[in-house]
């Protein structure tokens, strides 16, 4: 977790966004230290609902830049995360997916202390960026959490999108209202040597599957009106003076 | 005071009549009056009633204790509401549309054919303003004077001409009915 | 009302006259008739190819439970005769998913519309076409929530009118077969009410595979989404579709988006295996302990 | 009848009250289990996940609490016992389904280990912050069973007649334990099956095509049959005549719900269970529930000993609330003394119920660990001496 | 039925003829079985039945094929078709093909 | 502060309660609604989504419930007035988030249309069943403010009143309407905006590090942030210190969600309002709230034509539950008649204020419809002729029970 959020504001870093219009709601849990060192504003909401949340945030205030971090986020908030992918809700997501595997690239790997995941150990996961990809998510990112430079790069380029963006890393992360103990430097030192980055590869085949090699990289680059834009230009269209733009695309 | 029930099915105008009768008697007539509306899930072809209580003192209870006006556009609208009509009550029904049975204690039926006199006007959705123009003319629970202005703010601005048609149709009507009843005797 | 000039005010119909019933009767709780859908609504042709294929099909009547949310249709599960449920909101999907794990022999139909599966039922969907929980969801899908009074819903076009969208809507739809087929649904389809025939096809088709698989039936709502947006009344969406629909089998699901008034692709579009949540379930069963269970 | 041997294990264990309940739960026949896991209730569903198998019972993990109780109603539609386990913030989401439940007239059993609330509150820190909620927490009108276990071995035993209540009235009942009794590890003896009782589901027999889903029995619990027995049932959350068609007015409203609340309100007698400690010349008397029953028997005792007559009704069955025997006991002493880990929910219902006839003395409890005595033997004392009934709960504060 | 080509056995070929019944207090008048019948059997009438809608009647019986469309397309459950017992030799109705 | 003159649309109008309360909301300064369709609120919602680009209200209609409520608290953080409407399902989902809201001390307006419960009930019909959700319905321990409207008038000033004591008092207001007044159409006066009070947020303007965001003033309330200021914001739902941070200790538990339920609790003096017509020299109070305590009149003028002293007292807002108030009365008047669209809620605290001195009648109704005045008034002069104290709550046999129970409902709409 620790490596996720040094990269993270090593990529706040290089996008040269203000710190201070940084919002984060988030279902794990931070430390206020950490949260102190990042100079952000940060919420830890309900289990799932920072989408929901970040869009109100986001609404409120369209010059804030929010950045939804989600734990289980495809177990509660999943529908939070379809439609805010489809409205194109100006966020950067971090989904930290910490669900427990079996096996990777045919071998066993360390299983983490909770003996629950969010799924069953005999269900298959989501392929999370061809999920966000089909809901029209307009950037689309997978590394692990040791990938740090990547991910920075990742979050600076992100941060810049307009629309809903979504990065996931892969780390052993906390679940259910837990702490953080510690972080299982096997686990991650696991994931690093079991990936290969395949960038701009089409999200329909960076499924997570049991036997083969996790694939990370950046898959979705687009553009796409975003919610606040299509709400301005729909209403001015109709209402012509009667309507007062709200927002735009920095505020 | 005055109790009016308005039945029929969705789709036929029957929560705006009861909006167009309130809004002329509260803000024209500056009378007191309250709307409440009743109306199965579906939208249209359901069973849909509106009950309006006119008084010169404020409303208390919203719905009706015994209905004085029925106005049925349906036959299933009146089968349901047709008991609970007072026996002095005034019945006003669009002819091809209910069938009543003989009226009982001293109800006095009005008839007229609304939906037809609507479909001749262009448009069958008028059928509850031509309507309106017949209770306006029989019922005296508002004036005409507020009927014509309560009705342009109820319905979109293209329609205003045809509403208004419809409601003097009906209006006329309703005259034209009250006359020839007075005749005979 | 399409009244034509014609002198006949008989009716020339039989009805019933030789104690004949509709077909559809004994599939149908005739007792509940007329049901509650507004006139030239595409809902009862749902029902109708939902009966169809299941005769079709022919799967026993009894080992179907039918599970249906709020909105106009989730009050199918109230006019076919079968084990059926009304549930909540969104819910049907969840409530269904426990049906069928506590006994595999029970197919589950799930038939709702589009603002109760996609919308707030929508992590449900995703989660159980990931699962791939043994159920046969009919989404029908009519642009809006009609049973509110003509609300959007993450299905109305862009531009479109709604009530809560008055001045045109601002969020695109969801493609619902793309989001289907991501999320790894085993079967995927989407005619119109119009394609009645394909429909029941379909439906009987997908009926008989193990698995998630979605129907999406596009239907006219002639009360709410084409008043509100001027497109006449069912019969002219109906025509509409006549016109506008284009069939496309095994069209890569992407392509699928629905715009205001724009070309329709129908089709089935995924059929493939997966292994269903029972199978892996019992998988791991039968790791555990070595007794495994039956996929009913 | 007597329970199923297959999930019994008969004989003496130490075990945590959530492992207790999962032992309970498939004692009492229970065969399926939707869960979301949070603390502090993971142990159950651990439990039942890993015993499972050789039960022949079956489980679900589902995307979240909403649609975990959704499929356990539809689970018990299938003849199933089932049962889900959660705590607070998932007793939140599980709210409109417990009111599905109630309108389905589905047995089910929720079991809601209670944490420090609201919001997030203190995960794996006791509380009774839910016991409202699990009486009023979801929309319209209905009541409620809801039972309060204070040691591994009622976890056992009350889980089974949470099954068993719950059969009977054809109602969702809820376990409502807390954090502390679901980690405290103690001894429990599990019987052999044939001396567990168990509440059979109340099953129609009649003709196929005469089954009324909610035709009444005289004592307004109607009859279940199973999804895929060919009785073509149809069940809605709307309001429903005997059939199961929603009719929607007046009448029918009437017809539908006061029953809802008769079916419970008027076998109150049956259902309630309380246990009394030393009542009898009290003039005090702690009322308490749950883990705080423990600490009030400790205080009783002590208090005993320098000399206050106290005694102890304690609440098992803390919904419905033994409305009449408080007041009888009211009539008695001078005060109640309601330890809870909250800021006042019962102690209101305890209020109401002493008409004016009892001083009602409230102890947020707990801030000093569950089994210190400390404020709860001064605020006996505090009730000893008072000689007037006051018209308000006094609050209990150290501080004063 | 109107064929491109006549075939050689025209004479043997038996179609099949319906026999439409309508319920019409169920109809709700949306005119979807008189808009797509292949044969222009049924149209909407004048008459409003309990509802208040016009349901459709009968035009040309005896062109009806059995191809029960319009039992399908009927959302109301009001219309469905039952085979006829006496069914026409294919040379009857070929001459009577559609406008 | 005023009202700002864009947001206050001027008039009289003819409209429903749902309306009226959007237009309230408005009035109030809410620039952000957040809903999900739900009969019989819709109106509501509907007539915010017309009216708000026009005044600078951005509407957004979310995925579900869930997502309504958050997206509001979300709203509050980023400086913005807001609110959500909902009906009893709806309600029941949102439950988990406002304990959340309540445990950040969120200042946000939720409007509930009550209609027959319990699950989904009665879409379209009256009911008051979801008064003891409103104060119980989420875990843990917390204290709200719920008021209750009975016309389209008060629906508006009502909404914003509610705005204002969300604001003062930094907690979840909820409006507890229902169908019967949401969907009852009377005239409406919106007034100038000048004639408008609002409530500004109490918006914390020292020095940003010296910023605690839960460190109450003298009455217990806290000053609020916003996000985006730089202040470097830690809010969590956990118990929390003044800073925001978490703690696990038992006592910073005590201290810290106790002041939750304690800024109102010590309040409450301020935050009651109260109708009350003739109890001074009453054998019998009706007491009662939101449409029944509009019937209520009916059946006390009934009443009174047969010569029994009844006075009524209408609960403006329902929560905090005005105890003082039952208590005096007690002492004073032989029994209590309280009407309510459910089988027994309020009745309830109406009985533990009582504390045996009054006898307390219940008239119960399912919903689906209102009380009949002949019911109330018969149910008040049984309440006067009786001499006897009673424990517990007496429940009146309604003639609609009779009706149903003993005639039985036959199996047709």
């Amino acid at each position: 977790m620790n490596s996720i959020i040094s990269a993270f504001s090593k990529g706040i870093e290089k996008s040269g966004i203000d710190r201070k219009k940084i919002s984060m709601p988030s279902d794990v849990p931070f430390n206020p230290d950490v949260v102190k060192a990042l100079g952000v504003d940060y919420f830890q909401i309900p289990r799932g609902r920072a989408i929901a949340f970040g869009t109100g945030l986001k609404l409120g205030n369209p010059s804030l830049k929010v950045v939804p971090v989600a734990g289980d986020l495809m177990t509660l908030g999943g529908n939070h995360f379809v439609h805010g992918a489809r409205r194109n809700m100006e966020l950067l997501i971090i989904c930290v997916n910490s669900f427990v595997y079996k096996k990777i690239a045919g071998k066993p790997i360390p299983s983490t202390q909770s003996a629950f995941s969010p799924y069953s150990t005999f269900e298959e996961p989501f392929n999370f960026p061809h999920l966000g990809n089909s809901c029209g998510a307009i950037y689309t990112a997978r590394w692990t959490a040791l990938h740090t430079e990547e991910l920075a790069d990742s979050v600076a380029e992100a941060l810049h999108k307009h629309g809903l963006s979504v990065i996931e890393v892969l780390a052993p992360g906390p679940n259910y209202y837990t702490d953080i103990d510690s972080i299982e430097l096997e686990l991650l030192k696991f994931y690093h040597e079991n990936s290969t980055i395949k960038n701009n590869e089409d999200p329909k085949n960076v499924a997570i599957v049991p036997d083969e090699k996790i694939i990370v990289g950046k898959f979705t680059d687009k553009e796409r009106p975003t919610f606040i834009d299509s709400y301005n230009v729909q209403h001015s269209k109709i209402l012509g003076d009667k309507f007062t733009p709200h927002g735009g695309k920095n505020g | 005071m005055a109790e009016i029930r308005f039945a029929g099915y969705g789709g036929q105008g029957i929560i705006r009549s009861g909006i167009i009768v309130g809004r002329a008697a509260s803000i024209y007539d500056d009378k007191f009056s309250t709307m409440s509306q009743s109306f199965g899930p579906e939208a249209r072809g359901g069973a849909c009633s509106s009950q309006l209580v006119v008084s010169e003192s404020k409303v208390l209870y919203p719905y009706l204790t015994a209905a004085g006006i029925l106005v049925a556009m349906s036959q299933a609208g009146y089968d349901k509401f047709e008991p609970e009509l007072s026996e002095k009550g005034l019945l006003l029904y669009d002819e091809d549309l209910v069938k009543p049975k003989a009226s009982r204690g001293n109800i006095t039926p009005f008839a007229i054919p609304a939906t037809r006199f609507a479909e001749q006007l262009g448009k069958k959705i008028v059928a509850n303003v031509v309507i309106l123009g017949f209770f306006t003319a029989i019922t005296k629970v508002v004036t005409y004077e507020s009927m014509k202005k309560a009705i342009p703010d109820s319905v979109p601005e293209k329609a205003i001409d045809l509403n208004l048609k419809a409601f003097e149709r009906g209006y006329n009507f309703g005259l034209e009915v009250l006359k020839k009843q007075k005749e005979p005797q | 009302m399409k009244a034509k000039e014609t002198k006949t005010k008989e009716i020339q119909s039989v009805p019933s006259k030789k104690g004949e019933i509709h077909p559809m009767e004994n599939l149908l709780r005739m007792d509940r008739m007329p049901h509650i859908w507004c006139p030239s609504c595409g809902i009862g042709l749902a029902v109708t190819a939902f009966a169809s294929a299941l005769e079709k099909a022919n799967i026993d009547p009894d080992k179907i439970s039918i599970v249906s949310g709020i909105g106009c249709t989730g009050r199918v599960a109230g006019y076919v005769k079968l084990d059926s449920f009304h549930t909540t909101h969104g819910r049907p999907i969840a409530f269904g998913t426990g049906i069928r794990v506590a006994n595999p022999k029970i197919k589950v139909v799930v038939f709702s519309g589009d603002g109760d599966l996609i919308a707030i039922g929508g992590n449900h969907f995703i989660h159980a076409a990931r699962r791939n929980i043994d159920m046969l969801v009919v989404c029908v899908n009519n642009f809006i929530y009609a049973m509110t009074g003509g609300q959007v819903a993450p299905t109305t076009p862009l531009a479109a009118y709604a009530t809560t969208s008055p001045y045109g809507c601002v969020e695109p739809p969801f493609n619902i077969p793309y989001i289907a087929d991501s999320s790894g649904a085993v079967y995927v389809a989407r005619w119109t009410t119009l394609h009645i025939r394909r429909l029941i096809n379909s439906l009987a088709e997908a009926l008989q595979k193990k698995g998630f698989s979605v129907v999406e039936v596009i239907s006219p709502c002639g009360m709410y989404y084409s008043r509100i947006n001027k497109l006449g009344d069912g019969l002219d969406m109906m025509k509409f579709y006549h016109d506008n629909v284009e069939i496309r089998h095994g069209e890569d699901t992407k392509n699928l988006d629905i715009g205001f008034q724009t070309k329709i692709i129908c089709g089935k579009f995924v059929d493939r295996e997966r292994p269903s949540y029972m199978e892996r379930y019992n998988q791991w069963l039968s790791g555990v302990k070595g007794g495994s269970r039956d996929e009913g | 009848m007597k329970a199923d041997p297959k999930g019994v294990l008969t004989g003496s264990h130490t075990l945590t009250g959530n492992h207790a309940c999962a032992e309970g739960a498939f004692a009492a026949g229970c065969r399926f289990l939707g869960l979301y896991p949070i603390v502090p209730s993971l142990e159950i569903s651990e439990r039942f996940l890993e015993r499972a198998p050789e039960v022949g019972a079956t489980f679900i993990q589902m995307e979240d609490e909403v649609s975990v109780l959704a499929a356990v109603l539809g689970a018990s539609w299938t003849g199933k016992k089932s049962m889900t386990v959660t705590s607070g913030p998932g007793l939140s989401l599980m709210m409109e389904h417990l009111g599905l439940g109630v309108m389905l007239e589905t047995p089910c059993v929720i079991v809601d280990i209670q944490r420090a609330g609201p919001a997030l509150g203190m995960p794996g820190r006791p509380a009774q912050g839910d016991m409202m909620q699990a009486r009023w927490g979801s929309h319209g009108d209905y009541e409620i069973i809801a039972l309060s276990p204070s040691s591994p071995q009622e976890m056992f035993d009350y889980t089974i007649k949470a099954f068993n209540l719950s059969e009977r009235y054809r109602i969702p009942v809820a376990l409502m334990s807390d954090a502390y009794v679901a980690h405290l590890k103690e001894e429990i003896v599990i019987p052999h099956a044939e001396e567990i009782e168990i509440e059979p589901r109340r099953y129609y027999k009649g003709a196929k095509d005469k089954y009324l889903p909610f035709k009444r029995d005289k004592d307004f619990v109607p009859r279940m049959v199973n999804i895929g027995d060919g009785y073509k049932f149809h069940v809605t959350g709307l309001t429903h005549d005997d059939r199961g068609y929603p009719v929607m007015n007046e009448e029918c409203q009437e017809y539908n719900v006061h029953p809802l609340v008769w079916k419970v309100r008027n076998y109150v007698d049956e259902i309630i269970e309380v246990q009394e400690a030393e009542t009898e010349d009290a003039e005090v008397i702690i009322i308490s529930y749950g883990a705080t029953s423990r600490a009030a028997l400790k205080a009783m005792e002590q208090a005993r000993k320098s000399g206050i007559k106290v005694g102890s009704l304690r609440l098992v069955t803390v919904w419905p609330f033994p409305e009449k025997r408080v007041a009888e006991l009211a009539k008695k002493v001078k005060a109640f003394v309601v330890p809870e880990m909250n800021f006042g929910q019962v102690v209101l219902e305890v209020e109401r119920c002493s008409y004016g006839n009892a001083n009602v003395i409230f102890v947020p409890h707990g801030e000093n660990g569950v089994e210190n005595t400390d404020d709860l033997l001064s605020a006996i004392k505090q009730a000893g001496q008072a000689d007037k009934v006051e018209s308000v709960i006094i609050e209990f504060n150290k501080g004063v | 039925m109107k064929f491109w080509r006549k075939p050689l056995d025209l004479d043997k070929i038996k179609i099949s003829c319906g026999e439409i019944h309508i319920f019409k207090d169920r109809c709700k008048g949306c005119a979807f079985c008189v808009e797509y019948c292949p044969k222009d059997v049924l149209e909407m009438s004048e008459e409003f039945n309990i509802k208040g809608y016009h349901p459709p009647y009968v035009k040309n019986p005896d062109d009806c094929l059995e191809c029960h469309l319009c039992e399908m397309l009927c959302p109301e459950f009001a219309i469905f078709v039952t085979l006829k017992e006496n069914e026409k030799p294919a040379n009857v109705t070929a001459e009577k093909g559609r406008k | 502060m005023k009202a700002s003159p864009t947001d206050v649309l001027t008039g009289i109008y003819y409209i429903d309660g749902d309306v009226a309360a959007g237009y309230g909301a408005l009035a109030a300064g809410c620039k952000l609604v957040a809903g999900y369709p739900i009969t019989p609120s819709t109106e509501a919602f509907e007539a915010m989504c017309r009216m708000g680009p026009q005044v600078g209200t951005v509407f957004i209609q979310m995925e579900d419930e869930f997502g309504s409520i958050s997206a509001v608290l979300g709203a509050v953080w980023s400086g913005v007035k807001s609110m959500t409407i909902t009906s009893g399902p709806g309600y029941s989902l949102m439950m988990e988030s406002i304990g959340f809201g309540a445990m950040l001390e969120t200042p946000f307006v939720l409007l509930n249309i009550q209609r027959g419960g319990p699950s989904t009930g009665v879409p379209t019909k009256t009911g008051q069943a979801d008064m003891m959700q409103s104060r119980w319905g989420s875990h843990g321990d917390y204290e709200l403010i719920a008021i209750s409207p009975d016309s389209p008038q008060e629906m508006f000033d009502y909404t914003i009143k509610a705005f204002n004591l969300a604001e003062k008092y930094r907690c979840p207001v909820m409006i507890m309407s229902d169908e019967c007044v949401g969907h009852m159409t009377e005239k409406v006066v919106i007034p100038e905006a000048d004639k408008i009070e609002i409530e500004p947020r109490r918006f914390y303007k020292g020095p940003p590090e010296k910023y605690l965001p839960f460190s109450p003033d003298p009455d217990l309330v806290p000053k609020i942030a916003k996000a985006g200021d730089g202040l470097g914001l830690y809010i969590t739902g956990r118990v929390h210190d003044e800073r925001g941070y978490p703690v696990k200790n038992e006592e910073f538990k005590a201290k810290y969600v106790r002041r939750l339920v304690d800024k109102i609790r010590l309040n409450k003096d301020k935050i009651i309002e109260l109708k009350e017509e003739s109890t001074d020299d009453a054998d019998v109070v009706v007491v009662s709230y939101g449409i029944s305590s509009r019937v209520a009149v009916k059946g006390v003028e009934i009443a009174r034509q047969k010569g029994i002293k009844v006075g009524a007292l209408r609960l403006v807002t329902v929560w905090p539950f005005p105890d003082e108030k039952i208590i005096d009365l007690a002492k004073k008047v032989k029994a209590f008649v309280v009407p309510e669209i459910n089988y027994g809620q309020i009745v309830f605290d109406v009985a533990r204020c009582c504390h045996g001195q009054a006898n307390v009648v219940l008239i119960p109704h399912g919903g689906a419809g209102v009380h009949n005045p002949l019911d109330i008034s018969d149910a008040i002069e049984s309440a006067a002729k009786e001499d006897k104290k009673i424990e517990g709550v007496v429940e009146f046999k309604t003639r609609l029970e009779k009706i149903v129970f003993e005639r039985g409902l036959k199996f047709k709409e």
